[in-house]
């Protein structure tokens, strides 16, 4: 409670002299409907509200495949929202290039966000020709290896301390009747699994040659061979997953029904909602126990260009509001994502999140797909790991091929 | 005689003249949303437009793309496993049901109502029951398994190779109960003296319905096939709501793909190709027939 | 002279096929005429192209010696008059008397007089505030000649009223459509294809086939001197009988033998010399047949056949020369089959065809 | 059809034939009837099952063993405390929205596609059956492939995103099927009728207003149904073309359903589907016998 009055009142301290005391309904669509998500959600609202505006709220439940289409036929079709949530990187390239988008670069100016921004790579994705177009709230890792304390204790084996461990334990856990890794039906669910197992198993320099350099050889080679091993067991693993969403395949980590699910740190959200503690009912393993690097990816707000000058002016508000200090502490926590700012305080961060922020420290970070691949490309490759997944007489030798393909006429 | 011509025909163009106005609606809806909207696609869909159209064009290379794409041949043969399961199973069925309550049964408007509700409620809300009830772990499965019968499987919606059969239960669940009112309807429509003639000629029941009483029905069926065969081609939110297209991409289906890709991938040359493959084999099939059913003289 | 209604080469076509062809007809103030002849003959189309509601492809229409070929219905002073009645059936029999007049904005004071004078007329005055579903078929129709009857105009059509009707019915509203011209005066075009209707009821017939007028004449022509074989096999019930032969000369006279059976041609006004040698079909109605049961020559001699005795009359149908005849005679006649009769023709009565034209000789 | 009673050797045929209840045709008949019968309630009564039962019961016992303990909290939720994102307001403000929005939607459809059909049967003009074979076709594209050139339509005429644009939008997609059924309907009235009123001097809305439309009762039931269902039911349309504070009913259902809270609350779901499909639902129990009848009219003849 007082991190959220507190939060309040150091949003309006900081934007008074912005002279924007008229309260403007700004219509803010997102899709973050989820129970850990909705609670960091209501944080931003609360956050603008204390400027005197007024957050209307426009989730839109599915994941972004069901909002994303709407938010871009109405900013197309002229009716444009106040703000929306994208994942950054390259979703709206086309919207900014188009003119539709808002140049927040004053904003940014006024308020540092080149100083406080960390890692400067969040700020990168959201500038096309030196200007800054969207202002990024969190920071989201995909390579955690979230784990049911519960499930090994019954299974009696000890929680496994990196990938391979795991892989060794699963044998056990099917004969104790719990699913060794959970992995929900969601397309982007099997390809981020993928991602994860290959940052870790293949290492920095691999993963950036196959998808930033999209280096066809590198993806047919011997190296991703290995991971694509790796991912044949994950998938032998996940077998008995009968969930779709990603939060269900979460819950059946939190009732110990499954040993584990390789997840970004959004779950956490699920686990605190649960009242779960990380160390004692869980374990998560950052990079998989392999590799100690996080990536980047995460969340951001763009700002369509409004005609309403109130409007317009509501949207600075909003802009700052969302990378205010205490605003990202309180979102963050909520979240189970790192803030965006260096310069806060998270010290009411649990286990995990201490670990991200350790590995954050370090600088041990790299640019994830969502940046380095566009949606096109996402998308193939979801398509074949979630035919992988569910598909055991596709084998890996043949998926490797396909991928290969995926990142040959990658863009 | 005091022929002298009328002061002239009117233009063509005026006479009917209301009946034109009138029209305007449909001819605009045919010409710029139908037509237009489906060129557009066409001229779209040679282009590498990703978030926004954008007119680059780039050949055939969305095509080449998509025919060397997995997970549009699985959609395609989804698609005919669906569409060709759902014309013979709900045309069957429905004809079945409808002839049945065509036996001058009691309870006549009890069984209909029974039948057709499903029909009122959308696909959204059919794929989420039937996911339910389709849910191994505590559906049919768990249910038979409960009362004994432990080595019972049935769990079409995770079983990659009968998954669309799951599908194809719930949107038969959702849809017989049309047909069978149309064919009922239909069945209605037949001549009382058919079946007097039919039953003292000693023909059986299930000649005359097959040899007769379904020839009869021809405009009836042409209706119902209209609306099954329009549901087929477009299913999509039923699948959505019960699988998401999976497990993996063994539930896909062709509108899913467009909208993916138009969307979800932001490729919409992709996602347009995609759509102009699906209406080219629909005006394959649809155009020459309908023009022939629709464009005719129908009174001489 | 004033026509009621002339047509001038109308066609019309539906697509490649050719309904009505060039067709010729001026029809006089006050006339009853029928348009008769089977279905598809063109009849009912001729008729919705007078009134309007099919378009010709050429050709000009007519009314009171206005061209009305491109007026809407409503303009041209017609009324018409439906197989199927073609009542609204959500009106009282009022609001259906009184529909038209209102759409054409008359006065209240003037349609309750019309529609009071209609019902008079065809005594449908208690059935007003009826729903046309609680009508006998015969009131349904005499409420349909109502609605053509308040309009007031030049013309009435008529599409086969009295085909959905009984038997009984229709010849009792076929009276009382006689009666209805009688009293009116009004011209009135009848569309049928009942021979009965169209020779009770006509001024002028127009026997029609494939589009085209056959003859166009007053009952009794059409009856007794048909232009042609389809016109004299169309009327008549039985239908004439035809007999395939040739001319020959028998005593410096003219006469017709068939399968070597000769019959005296004297009495029949040809229009044309009668060469020896032409193929000829003679026509002759069954009550223009005579039998004698004294014996005749072998040549003149028939055998009754079949014997159909309707009250009035008797039917026999007789075997001659290899023909098979039909012949009408007083109903007081009686002939057991198998009785051997003597034929001859009443040759003034009789009709001579080309064989190969079957145009009238 | 024969009965397939067989009398006893011996027995004489005479007077009124025996007739037994259960005879093996009347077993047939109404057994089949009952098994499909009980296929098509299966579905609805776990979902009202379903939605009367606590979570705690839900997980322990089988989804068709009915409730242990009858509790009406999940209609309650469903209806006014469900969340989405922030608004925690159930389905009960996209109730409004949903009549808001199917009202004009249907009867502007409905008038268009009946005036439509009604020009097409009676007052046929040159080019007509094009357009009309192109509806026709029309019927078989895919929603989502029109959305864009729908989106720049609107956009262009400048009511994207009014609830107007929403009516046009439905309207369009309405048309192929309902003036399928209004032609064949008016096709199908004795053609004699529209020719009397030319007669009587009835222009084109004159006929269809006097004489047409008050014929055509049971197909405009037959529309209004189909439309009211497939309005209510929208969700695609519903979402793209509106804006959160008009958002249909089925926006909601959607957000209440694909927003899991940790564990899917199904028996909040089925309330909520529940609710949601109350009004068609209703419609249909309300009018079905109407809906058979006007199917009969509209899709037997053609």
């Amino acid at each position: 409670m007082k991190i959220r009055s507190m939060a309040a009142v150091l949003a309006a301290s900081v934007l008074l002299p912005l002279g924007a005391a008229n309260a403007t309904d700004l219509e803010v669509t997102h899709w973050w409907t989820s129970g850990g998500e909705a609670a960091a959600v209501a944080e931003l609202a609360k956050a603008f509200d204390a400027t005197g505006n007024k957050w209307v709220d426009g989730a839109i439940a599915g994941s972004g495949g069901t909002a994303r289409p709407i938010m871009i036929s109405r900013i197309t079709g002229g009716d444009p929202m106040g703000a929306t949530q994208f994942n950054h990187g390259r979703q709206a390239e086309e919207l900014v290039e188009a003119g539709l988008m808002r140049d927040l670069t004053d904003v940014a100016t006024r308020e540092h966000w080149k100083d406080v921004i960390k890692p400067a790579s969040l700020l990168d994705s959201c500038t096309i020709d030196g200007k800054i177009y969207c202002a990024p709230v969190n920071i989201h890792s995909w390579q955690w290896l979230w784990l049911s304390n519960a499930a090994f204790e019954k299974a009696g084996v000890a929680v496994p301390k990196n990938w391979d461990e795991f892989v060794a334990a699963a044998p056990a856990l099917e004969k104790a009747g719990i699913v060794p890794l959970a992995v929900g039906g969601q397309a982007w669910q099997a390809s981020g699994a993928f991602d994860v197992l290959m940052l870790a198993l293949a290492g920095k320099d691999t993963f950036y040659k196959v998808f930033k350099d999209k280096d066809a050889d590198m993806a047919a080679g011997p190296e991703m061979a290995k991971v694509f091993k790796a991912a044949d067991d994950a998938r032998r693993m996940s077998k008995g997953t009968n969930v779709q969403d990603w939060n269900q395949a979460t819950n059946m980590v939190i009732t110990g029904k499954a040993g584990g699910q390789i997840m970004g740190d959004w779950a956490q959200g699920e686990f605190a909602l649960a009242g779960q503690v990380a160390g004692k009912d869980y374990s998560c393993l950052p990079g998989l126990g392999v590799t100690d690097v996080i990536a980047t990816g995460g969340d951001a707000f763009y700002f369509p260009l409004l005609k309403d000058e109130e409007k317009s002016k509501a949207q600075e508000v909003l802009a700052s509001t969302l990378l205010a200090p205490a605003t990202q502490v309180a979102f963050n926590l909520k979240k189970g994502s790192l803030p965006v700012r260096g310069d806060v305080d998270l010290a009411a961060a649990n286990d995990c999140m201490k670990k991200g922020l350790d590995i954050l420290a370090k600088g041990n970070v790299i640019e994830w797909t969502d940046q380095l691949l566009s949606a096109d490309t996402q998308k193939q490759k979801e398509d074949l790991f979630s035919e992988f997944f569910a598909n055991p007489s596709l084998t890996p030798e043949d998926a490797q091929k396909r991928f290969a393909e995926i990142i040959a006429s990658a863009d | 005689m005091t022929g002298q011509p009328h002061a002239g025909r009117p233009s063509q163009l005026l006479r009917n003249l209301n009946a034109k106005i009138a029209s305007i609606p449909m001819i605009l809806t045919a010409v710029v949303i139908f037509l237009g909207g489906t060129i557009w696609t066409v001229v779209y869909s040679f282009t590498n437009s990703k978030l926004l159209p954008r007119a680059k064009f780039v050949g055939f290379d969305q095509y080449e793309r998509l025919w060397a794409a997995p997970r549009w041949i699985v959609s395609i043969e989804n698609l005919a496993i669906y569409g060709l399961f759902t014309l013979v199973f709900s045309l069957v069925i429905g004809f079945v049901l409808a002839a049945l309550m065509d036996q001058k049964i009691r309870f006549e408007n009890t069984f209909r109502t029974i039948f057709l509700y499903p029909f009122a409620l959308s696909f959204i809300v059919t794929g989420l029951v039937w996911q339910w009830i389709l849910n191994p772990e505590f559906g049919v499965q768990s249910v038979v398994r409960a009362l004994g019968w432990e080595s019972f499987a049935f769990d079409p919606l995770y079983n990659s190779k009968i998954v669309i059969y799951g599908v194809l239960i719930a949107g038969l669940w959702q849809g017989t109960g049309l047909v069978m009112c149309l064919l009922l309807a239909g069945l209605r429509g037949i001549d009382e003296d058919i079946w007097k003639a039919a039953r003292v000629d000693g023909i059986p029941m299930w000649r005359t319905y097959l040899f007769i009483v379904i020839p009869m029905m021809r405009p009836v069926f042409i209706t119902t096939l209209v609306i099954i065969a329009s549901g087929i081609v477009k299913v999509y939110d039923l699948v959505v709501a019960q699988t998401s297209g999976g497990p993996g991409i063994s539930s896909e289906v062709p509108a899913k793909y467009v909208y993916d890709y138009m969307f979800l991938a932001q490729n919409l040359g992709q996602g347009f190709a995609a759509s102009t493959m699906m209406l080219v084999t629909v005006a394959i099939i649809i155009v020459p027939w309908a023009y022939l059913e629709f464009g005719g003289r129908k009174r001489a | 002279m004033q026509h009621s209604v002339s047509i001038r080469d109308l066609s019309l076509s539906f697509g490649s096929v050719s309904v009505l062809k060039d067709l010729n007809l001026d029809i006089g103030e006050g006339e009853f005429l029928v348009l008769l002849g089977s279905s598809g003959c063109g009849k009912s189309t001729l008729l919705n192209c007078i009134a309007g509601l099919l378009e010709p492809t050429g050709g000009q229409i007519f009314i009171r010696d206005r061209n009305v070929t491109w007026e809407e219905p409503k303009d041209r002073g017609i009324g018409m008059v439906f197989q199927s009645y073609a009542l609204y059936p959500q009106m009282t029999v009022e609001k259906n008397l009184s529909f038209g007049l209102k759409v054409a904005g008359m006065a209240k004071a003037e349609i309750d007089k019309r529609v009071a004078r209609a019902a008079e007329i065809l005594q449908i005055g208690p059935l007003l505030k009826r729903k046309p579903s609680a009508l006998s078929g015969g009131q349904r129709q005499r409420v349909a000649i109502g609605r053509a009857l308040v309009r007031d105009v030049d013309v009435f059509l008529f599409d086969e009223p009295l085909s959905n009707l009984d038997a009984k019915l229709r010849s009792e509203l076929r009276v009382e459509i006689k009666r209805l011209h009688q009293s009116l005066k009004n011209t009135m075009i009848y569309v049928t294809h009942d021979q009965i209707e169209a020779l009770t009821l006509a001024d002028r017939i127009a026997i029609m086939k494939s589009g085209v007028i056959q003859q166009l004449a007053d009952p009794n022509t059409i009856y007794n001197m048909p232009r042609n074989m389809f016109v004299a096999g169309f009327i008549g019930s039985p239908s004439m009988n035809f007999l395939h032969g040739e001319i020959v000369e028998r005593g410096g006279r003219p006469a017709f033998a068939t399968n070597g059976v000769d019959f005296s041609l004297d009495g029949y006004a040809a229009g044309e010399a009668l060469q020896p040698g032409r193929k000829v079909v003679l026509g002759v109605r069954p009550e223009h047949v005579k039998v004698d049961e004294d014996g005749a020559e072998e040549a003149h001699r028939a055998t009754v056949d079949i014997e159909e005795p309707m009250g009035a009359d008797n039917l026999l149908w007789l075997k001659h020369a290899g023909h098979s005849m039909s012949v009408r005679v007083g109903g007081a006649r009686r002939f057991a089959p198998g009785t051997a009769v003597r034929l001859s023709f009443d040759m003034g009565l009789a009709s001579l065809f080309d064989a190969g034209t079957e145009e009238r000789i | 059809m024969p009965d397939p009673v067989v009398l006893k050797s011996g027995a004489e045929p005479w007077g009124a034939k025996p007739r037994r209840a259960l005879s093996r045709r009347n077993i047939v008949l109404y057994g089949t009837l009952l098994v499909a019968a009980l296929y098509y309630l299966l579905p609805l009564y776990v979902m009202i099952v379903t939605s009367l039962k606590g979570m705690p019961e839900i997980r322990l016992g089988n989804i068709f063993s009915p409730p242990v303990e009858i509790t009406f909290e999940p209609w309650a939720k469903a209806w006014a405390t469900a969340c989405t994102g922030l608004n925690c307001d159930g389905l009960s403000r996209g109730f409004w929205n949903s009549v808001r929005i199917t009202v004009p939607s249907t009867l502007i459809s409905i008038l268009v596609a009946s005036v439509n059909g009604y020009a097409l049967a009676n007052w046929r003009f040159k080019g007509a059956e094009v357009f009309f074979t192109i509806l026709i076709v029309g019927a078989f594209i895919p929603y989502q492939v029109m959305i864009y050139p729908i989106v720049i339509v609107l956009r262009e005429m400048g009511i994207y995103g009014t609830l107007t644009g929403l009516v046009i939008v439905h309207t369009i997609f309405g048309m192929p099927i309902l003036t399928l059924l209004f032609r064949n309907y008016f096709a199908s009235l004795p053609e004699e009728l529209f020719k009397a009123a030319r007669i009587d001097g009835a222009g084109f809305w004159q006929i269809y207003g006097r004489i047409m439309l008050p014929m055509s009762m049971p197909i405009f039931v037959v529309a209004m149904i189909l439309q009211i269902t497939g309005i209510w039911n929208d969700f695609l349309f519903g979402v793209v073309f509106t804006r959160p504070d008009t958002y249909p009913m089925t926006v909601q259902l959607n957000n209440i359903v694909n927003s899991v809270q940790g564990v899917k609350e199904y028996n909040v779901n089925m309330a909520a589907t529940l609710l949601t499909g109350a009004v068609p639902l209703i419609v249909y129990f309300v009018s079905g016998r109407l809906f058979v009848r006007g199917i009969a009219a509209g899709a037997v003849k053609g």
